[in-house]
């Protein structure tokens, strides 16, 4: 099965503000705890691995990512990736495009995905994954925005995002395939960085 | 379809249950009717490293009236609350909401704790819980505290119940005489989520409405209560137009998912038509 | 994995004593190491109801039951329906109805059936679909079934208490 | 003598023969606990066995690593496909004249498919052990939809088999191409159309479904090393065939494989096929030297064997104003998953869908069936049918009522217009079929006044009046059983006739040993009663035996409501053997001519002096004496391969109401009446059980039925939360009828008629729930009618709105 989600979350700074935190590390990883980077092959290819936890059930994906492309000018990037679960008997593929845009109130972050499973988890998972997909990605922007205007204050921030999602991310949130992209883009920019400095 | 392994304790008394939840933490999971966990670790969705059997601690049994309420006991079972003559009388809402779910076997097993703190939204008992305005008292190993069912379900499978507390007991205020009722819900089969589901609780004077609970079961990623509809009786005639204002207002606040029992078009639909039927019906109960 | 433990209890009158994983489903417990295979496997998921037997007087999926749960229960399966010799009057109904085809839901059937009878004696056929809704049946579209359960009633009814 | 007649109706219940509603035999071993299925089996040593299954629907293998599961507590070994090959045993051969993988070799074609077998000291340590098997897959792009199957660019499933130009159905026109079949004449049929004054188009679906009985399949393969015999107890319907089969496969010679089917918790059609959990089950069995259980979860049941239907048909029927058809045109594109593991007989790749003219006297007739792979699991057997029978059904019942609808004619009347005549029979239809007898008139007038149809359509008249909606549904079905003769049906060769053993003990009890296999059918019952009937003896002392490939003698099996109609004939001729010799003997023993005796109930008697005469009994004794004519052998036995000239031809008429909520689209069904039409009837009681259950699982496919899958190849329903099983709750009630029509070329008359209400029943349904949408211009709706469905077609037509 998959789920579709784009969803556009307001920002209280301008693009250019959001585009830089979305470049620091430890913002991004602050907002979307969870996913692990287990091996670096190069700079666009990561092996990687990310828990999915809803409630009592709880499944852990082996996969491998790539950085499909990372656009400056468009302040966007793509990422691809698949992992198969510990059991072996569900599969996922992600692919996720997320860019930050210009808007009159500042900027917005949209944040594309497709989310395919395979397996039980397909068979069982139909009632959950939507949902965890959504959560995650409110949560992470919710927790996201208040950084962002945290910094960028004093432009009081519409609550309006975070205000579903705080209510219903639970504290050490579940992640979804989501999160995996995350944390990629973090270990990514990290890896970015890296060569910069030297 | 076999669990992987894991511990097993089966604690005689809730002190002893606290003190194993204290010790493993995370690590553990509360085993009560065992219809929704046991099937999920058999899939191996769910293998959590100990299991805290509430089966044998007897105080966490039993319906009795108290005051103005009626307390049940977390690990009263599905066909305890059908057969219960205290119910029947006071709070016919749960036993009809009781005989809609699963199958005879699984009411034997079942329970209203269980169903409860799971949080699943396709559960039952959520729904009817906020429609009775009921209140759930949670025991940790630092004491205990009563959480009102509104503001109880947080998101799907998530609760205000933290990972150290038990469930123990379901506070219901009696509702007061001559409110009507009704559970009306939608499945596909026996032993099925509902498709959609309403609860209601009606009480009328001089042809007016003057008290109204309304919530929804498996619309979205927790029991809904509609309370916008609840205000809007508030003082009405109950007709028709209000009837089918109440189910546009339900309707408003869905946001189901699609699976095989139908897209959200239908789920939607359907929230809508079980409101509407569930206010008439209870309309009809109330004196 | 987890270590072994002692689980005893009542299974059709007689104390038994079984080590078992924490994990064993009691199903596995009753037909593999009590040589009890009466009661059958059919869905997993606790909805066909072949695996239903009586535990403490409630009709219970053992499926979906760990063995280490029955200590100190009494457990009844359909090999304990026979009593000296005699079938009990749902076994004799239910071959008088055909109301069994090829036999693997039976088991359940019946145990379920007893439990039902013994809470209400004289059940109606639309009680008897609601309280065996439980157990699934792919051969007898279930007719004959209501009619043996009826059957049976009534014979018990005139039976001296 | 007034009390002659007495005696005789004495001696007649004495026999409980043919006609009697005799309590069942197998029921004493069922109702106590004490079946013996397969899972029930127990073998010293005996080692668990289970599968590691693709999460994806197409998929490259890239690795298999089995350390970390070898390391598992009680894991034994873990074979993969490369195991397999040294043995020649990595791919299988199917009864649809492909071949498929025993284990994934380097590729998977879809979800589920078996890719390692993992054996362990019990199931718990192999669930673990499956667990630790690492595959990595490299996800190819999946076939879903048929229709898609054969694009240009379509992907290729079975690359195994790409560059082969025919995969035993005849040529090939594309890699996902498995066969293209017709039937009639297709030149003759489009001129009718060309000219007819009326033609009448319809897209009609057979949904993937499964027939999902309630014990899963499995065995116990045990491999004596020491003497080199392979005994394998497996859930079956022809263990005769799974012994051909497997000699074929392992090379041990058939003599030294025992197949052993004991009780079976069902079939309808899951249990024909051979799987590959069989397969490597018996090779870990000769591997390990132990015997090796393997039992299917309801989660592999579900996804991986043998599924049903799945045909995407178009009806099209040609006819004059006042209803008369001239002529038939279907066309089905069957999805047949990855394998082509489809149970057919080698000349008939669809099955007997050419049966699709029904009960209609059609002149003209074109049929085509176009058989494509997809990434779904394999299978394509008839659930509770004769293969490809439901299909055909569904689509004329359906098309009857949508050409009534376009000439606003009523669909009872129509059907009437076009039914064969009783004075037609022997009737040879527009595809050759023979149809043995008939009388359809009779039958559809007789259910029509049992549930006053009239009124029935009077109340409808004023339910639509007040935007109510009920639907009355009418299904006047011809079935085809009893394949086959075997000059037109066969499977890997071997023809599909069937056979009976019988022995007579000198005490007058008799032992009888067929090819077919009881699925709770009540074979033992029935049977019993045939013989007792032919022979005179009680069939209380008459014991069937079946299954056991080392007791009984080759048959096909039982599937396709094959068993009375082929087996229970060789019964009855296998007895008449015997009852020649008696006679010889009685005559000898009574100093008279053959032809001075006459056969009355138990006895011959000498004609005209009734007191002299020889008991069945005291000739089953003589028999073994040494009193007997020059040159006759002592005994009283025989055998009969019985090669049906035809196959039978049940029917029936059956109407079903129903009321609709147009709120929710729940379809609550009022009323079922079913008259079957089986000949001769054996016994009215298993009759009467057969068809409650076989129109409990056509309601069953008509209301919920459905394997879905997304656009992965993901199975999304493989659970039986999901999967409809109706329970005692949801189960209508049934009130059922019938006339007797036998058939003329069987030698006790009988049909056979498990499936007649499961083939007849479906389009019942579909049609009672079209019905009630038919005044407003609705023509059809494709199953399964769930409350979802049906809603969706009450919203389009804004009938939801109060």
């Amino acid at each position: 099965m998959k789920v579709q989600l784009e969803r556009s979350f307001p920002m209280p700074a301008p693009p250019e503000v959001v585009w830089k935190m979305l470049q620091d590390v430890e913002l991004v990883a602050g907002c979307m705890p969870g996913a692990r980077i287990t091996e670096r092959i190069d700079e666009r290819h990561f092996k990687g691995t990310v828990s999915v936890r809803v409630g009592p059930a709880t499944m852990t994906f082996r996969g491998d990512i790539e950085v499909q492309g990372l656009d400056a000018a468009t302040k966007s990037l793509h990422l691809l990736g698949k992992g198969t679960d510990s059991t072996g008997t569900s599969g996922a593929s992600m692919d996720l495009t997320a860019s930050v845009q210009g808007t009159d109130a500042g900027s917005q972050l949209v944040g594309k995905s497709e989310v395919s499973m395979s397996g039980k988890a397909a068979a069982f998972g139909s009632r959950v994954m939507n949902t965890v997909a959504d959560q995650v990605l409110k949560q992470f922007a919710d927790n996201f925005a208040l950084k962002v205007q945290a910094l960028a204050s004093p432009a009081p921030a519409s609550a309006a995002p975070g205000e579903v999602a705080s209510k219903t991310a639970p504290a050490g949130a579940p992640l979804n395939g989501l999160a995996l992209l995350w944390a990629i883009l973090k270990d990514w920019l990290r890896a970015l960085f890296g060569k910069s400095a030297a | 379809m076999i669990p992987r392994p894991f511990e097993y304790h089966a604690p005689a008394s809730l002190p002893d249950a606290l003190s194993l939840l204290h010790r493993y933490g995370e690590e553990a999971k509360l085993l009560a009717g065992g219809h929704s966990l046991l099937p999920m670790m058999k899939l191996r969705f769910a293998s959590p490293g100990h299991l805290i059997d509430l089966g044998k601690i007897g105080e966490l049994k039993g319906i009795r009236q108290v005051g103005g309420e009626i307390h049940i006991g977390a690990m009263t079972t599905e066909n305890e609350l059908v057969w219960s003559k205290l119910l029947a009388e006071k709070v016919p809402l749960l036993v009809e909401g009781a005989r809609l779910i699963s199958d005879p076997q699984v009411r034997y097993k079942g329970t209203l704790g269980g169903d409860i703190a799971h949080g699943d939204p396709g559960n039952d008992h959520p729904a009817l819980m906020l429609a009775l305005d009921a209140s759930f008292v949670l025991r940790s190993a630092s004491g205990e505290r009563v959480v009102p069912a509104d503001g109880f379900f947080q998101g799907l499978y998530s609760t205000r119940m933290e990972a150290n507390e038990v469930l123990t007991r379901i506070q219901i205020p009696v509702p007061s005489a001559g409110t009507g009722w009704c559970y009306a819900k939608l499945k596909r089969k026996t032993g099925d989520f509902a498709t959609a589901a309403a609860a209601c609780l009606l009480r009328t004077k001089g042809g007016r409405v003057e008290f109204a609970r309304l919530a929804l079961t498996n619309v979205a990623a927790t029991p809904v209560k509609v309370r916008a509809a609840e205000q809007y009786l508030q003082g009405r005639p109950l007709d028709d137009g209000a009837i089918a204002e109440v189910a546009r207002l339900a309707m408003s606040v869905c946001e189901p998912t699609e699976d095989q029992r139908g897209d959200v078009t239908y789920k939607t639909a359907m929230a809508g038509e079980m409101t509407q039927r569930a206010l008439r019906t209870a309309a009809s109960r109330a004196q | 994995m987890a270590i072994p433990r002692n689980v005893s209890f009542t299974l059709n009158g007689k104390s038994v004593q079984v080590m078992v994983e924490p994990r064993e489903l009691l199903i596995h417990t009753l037909r593999e190491k009590l040589q009890h295979t009466g009661p059958h496997i059919g869905c997993e998921t606790s909805h066909c109801g072949a695996c239903t037997v009586d535990i403490d007087a409630m009709s219970v999926k053992s499926c979906t039951v760990l063995t280490v749960q029955c200590e100190g229960a009494d457990v009844l399966t359909i090999e304990g329906l026979e009593r000296n010799g005699q079938l009990h009057a749902l076994q004799e109904a239910f071959t008088q109805d055909h109301a069994l085809q090829c036999g693997y839901c039976t088991p359940g059937m019946i145990t379920r059936a007893y439990r039902l009878l013994q809470e209400n004696p004289q059940p109606t056929e639309q009680e008897i679909r609601y309280w065996m809704a439980g157990n699934l049946c792919r051969c007898t579209g279930y007719q004959n079934i209501v009619k043996a359960v009826q059957t049976a009633a009534a014979k018990l009814a005139a039976q001296p208490a | 003598m007034p009390d002659t007649n007495v005696v005789a109706r004495e001696r007649q219940d004495k026999l409980q023969g043919m006609g009697c509603s005799r309590k069942r035999k197998e029921d004493a071993r069922f109702i106590r606990g004490k079946g013996s299925y397969v899972d029930d089996i127990h073998l010293p040593g005996m080692l668990f066995g289970a599968i590691v299954r693709s999460p994806y629907a197409h998929a490259r293998i890239k690795s298999i690593n089995k350390a970390k599961a070898l390391a598992v507590p009680g894991v034994v070994a873990v074979l993969v496909a490369d195991d397999l090959k040294p043995v020649n045993l990595a791919w299988m051969p199917t009864l649809g004249g492909d071949v498929q993988a025993v284990l994934a070799d380097k590729k998977v074609c879809f979800q589920y498919q078996e890719v390692a077998f993992v054996v362990a000291n019990d199931r718990y340590a192999a669930a673990d052990g499956v667990e630790a098997v690492e595959v990595e897959y490299e996800e190819l792009p999946a076939i879903v939809d048929p229709r898609r199957a054969m694009d240009k660019n379509a992907p290729i499933i079975r690359e195994d088999i790409a560059d082969k130009k025919e995969v035993g159905h005849g040529p090939r026109t594309h890699p996902n191409h498995i066969f293209t079949w017709e039937a009639g004449d297709k030149a003759g049929t489009d001129a009718v159309f060309a000219s007819a004054p009326v033609t009448v188009r319809q897209e009609i679906l057979n949904p993937r479904v499964h027939p999902c009985p309630l014990e899963t399949c499995g065995c116990v393969a045990s491999f004596d090393k020491a003497t080199g015999q392979l005994t394998v107890f497996m859930t079956s319907q022809a263990p005769h065939l799974v012994r051909t089969v497997s000699s074929l496969l392992s090379g041990i010679a058939e003599s030294k494989i025992r197949i052993v089917g004991g009780d079976i918790g069902g079939g309808f059609g899951n249990k024909v096929a051979v799987y590959p959990g069989y397969v490597v089950a018996i090779v870990a069995s000769i591997v390990t030297g132990v015997p090796i259980k393997w039992i299917e979860s309801r989660i592999e049941n579900l996804s991986t064997t043998a599924f049903a239907r799945d045909y995407h048909g178009v009806g099209e029927l040609a006819a004059d104003k006042d209803g008369r058809i001239r002529a038939l045109r279907f066309t089905a594109l069957g999805d047949y998953g990855a394998f082509n593991a489809h149970v057919s007989a080698t000349k008939f790749p669809a099955g007997l869908f050419s049966i699709c003219t029904g009960s209609y006297d059609i002149p003209k007739a074109y049929c085509r069936v176009d058989a494509v792979y997809t990434n779904k699991a394999p299978g394509g057997v008839a659930y509770r049918c004769s293969l490809r029978v439901t299909e055909a059904v569904y689509l004329i019942e359906r098309m009857m009522d949508v050409l009534a609808q376009k000439l606003g004619i009523d669909k009872a009347e129509i059907r009437r217009r076009n039914f064969v005549k009783a004075e037609q029979f022997p009737y040879t239809t527009a595809f050759g079929w023979t149809l043995d007898s008939g009388n359809y008139h009779r039958a559809l007038d007789k259910v029509l006044q049992a549930v006053d149809y009239e009124a029935l359509r009077k109340e409808q008249a004023q339910k639509r009046a007040q935007g109510e909606l009920m639907g009355i549904g009418i299904s006047t079905f011809t079935e085809i059983v009893g394949a086959g003769p075997t000059k037109a049906c066969d499977i890997l060769g071997i023809g599909l006739f069937d056979s009976c053993e019988i022995r007579v003990h000198p005490t007058g009890s008799v032992m009888a040993r067929l090819g077919t296999m009881s699925q709770g059918q009540g074979h033992a019952t029935t049977y019993a009663q045939i013989i007792a009937t032919e022979l005179g003896l009680p069939s209380e002392d008459i014991q069937i035996e079946e299954g056991d490939t080392d007791k009984a003698p080759y048959g096909a099996g039982t599937w396709g409501s094959r068993s009375t109609p082929v087996a229970g004939a060789a019964a009855a001729r296998a007895a008449r053997k015997i009852m020649e010799k008696a006679k010889k003997l009685a005559a000898h023993l009574l100093e008279v001519g053959e032809g001075d005796l006459e056969w009355d109930i138990d006895r011959f008697r000498v004609k005209g002096n009734p007191s002299e005469g020889k008991t069945m009994k005291e000739i089953c004794m003589a028999a073994h004496q040494s009193n007997l004519p020059a040159g006759m052998e002592q005994g009283l036995n025989a055998v009969e391969y019985y090669d049906p000239p035809n196959l039978t031809f049940p029917f029936g008429a059956y109407v079903c109401v129903v009321d609709i909520d147009r709120f929710t689209g729940e379809t609550k069904v009022r009323r079922f009446y079913a008259l079957d039409d089986c000949g001769t009837r054996i016994n009215p009681m298993i009759i009467e059980g057969q068809i409650h259950g076989g129109l409990t699982e056509a309601f069953a496919v008509a209301m919920g039925q459905a394997i879905p899958f997304d656009e992965n190849g993901n199975h999304l329903g493989n659970s039986l939360l999901d999967y409809f099983l109706p329970t005692s709750a949801e189960a209508p009630h049934w009130e059922t009828d019938f006339t007797v029509t036998p058939s003329p070329h069987h030698p006790i008359g009988a049909k056979g008629v498990a499936e007649s209400p499961h083939v007849g029943g479906i389009p019942c349904f579909s049609n009672a729930v079209v019905d009630a949408f038919a005044h407003l211009d609705v023509a059809h709706m494709d199953m399964p009618h769930t409350s979802y469905r049906v809603w969706q077609q009450c919203n389009a037509l804004g009938l939801n709105k109060r």
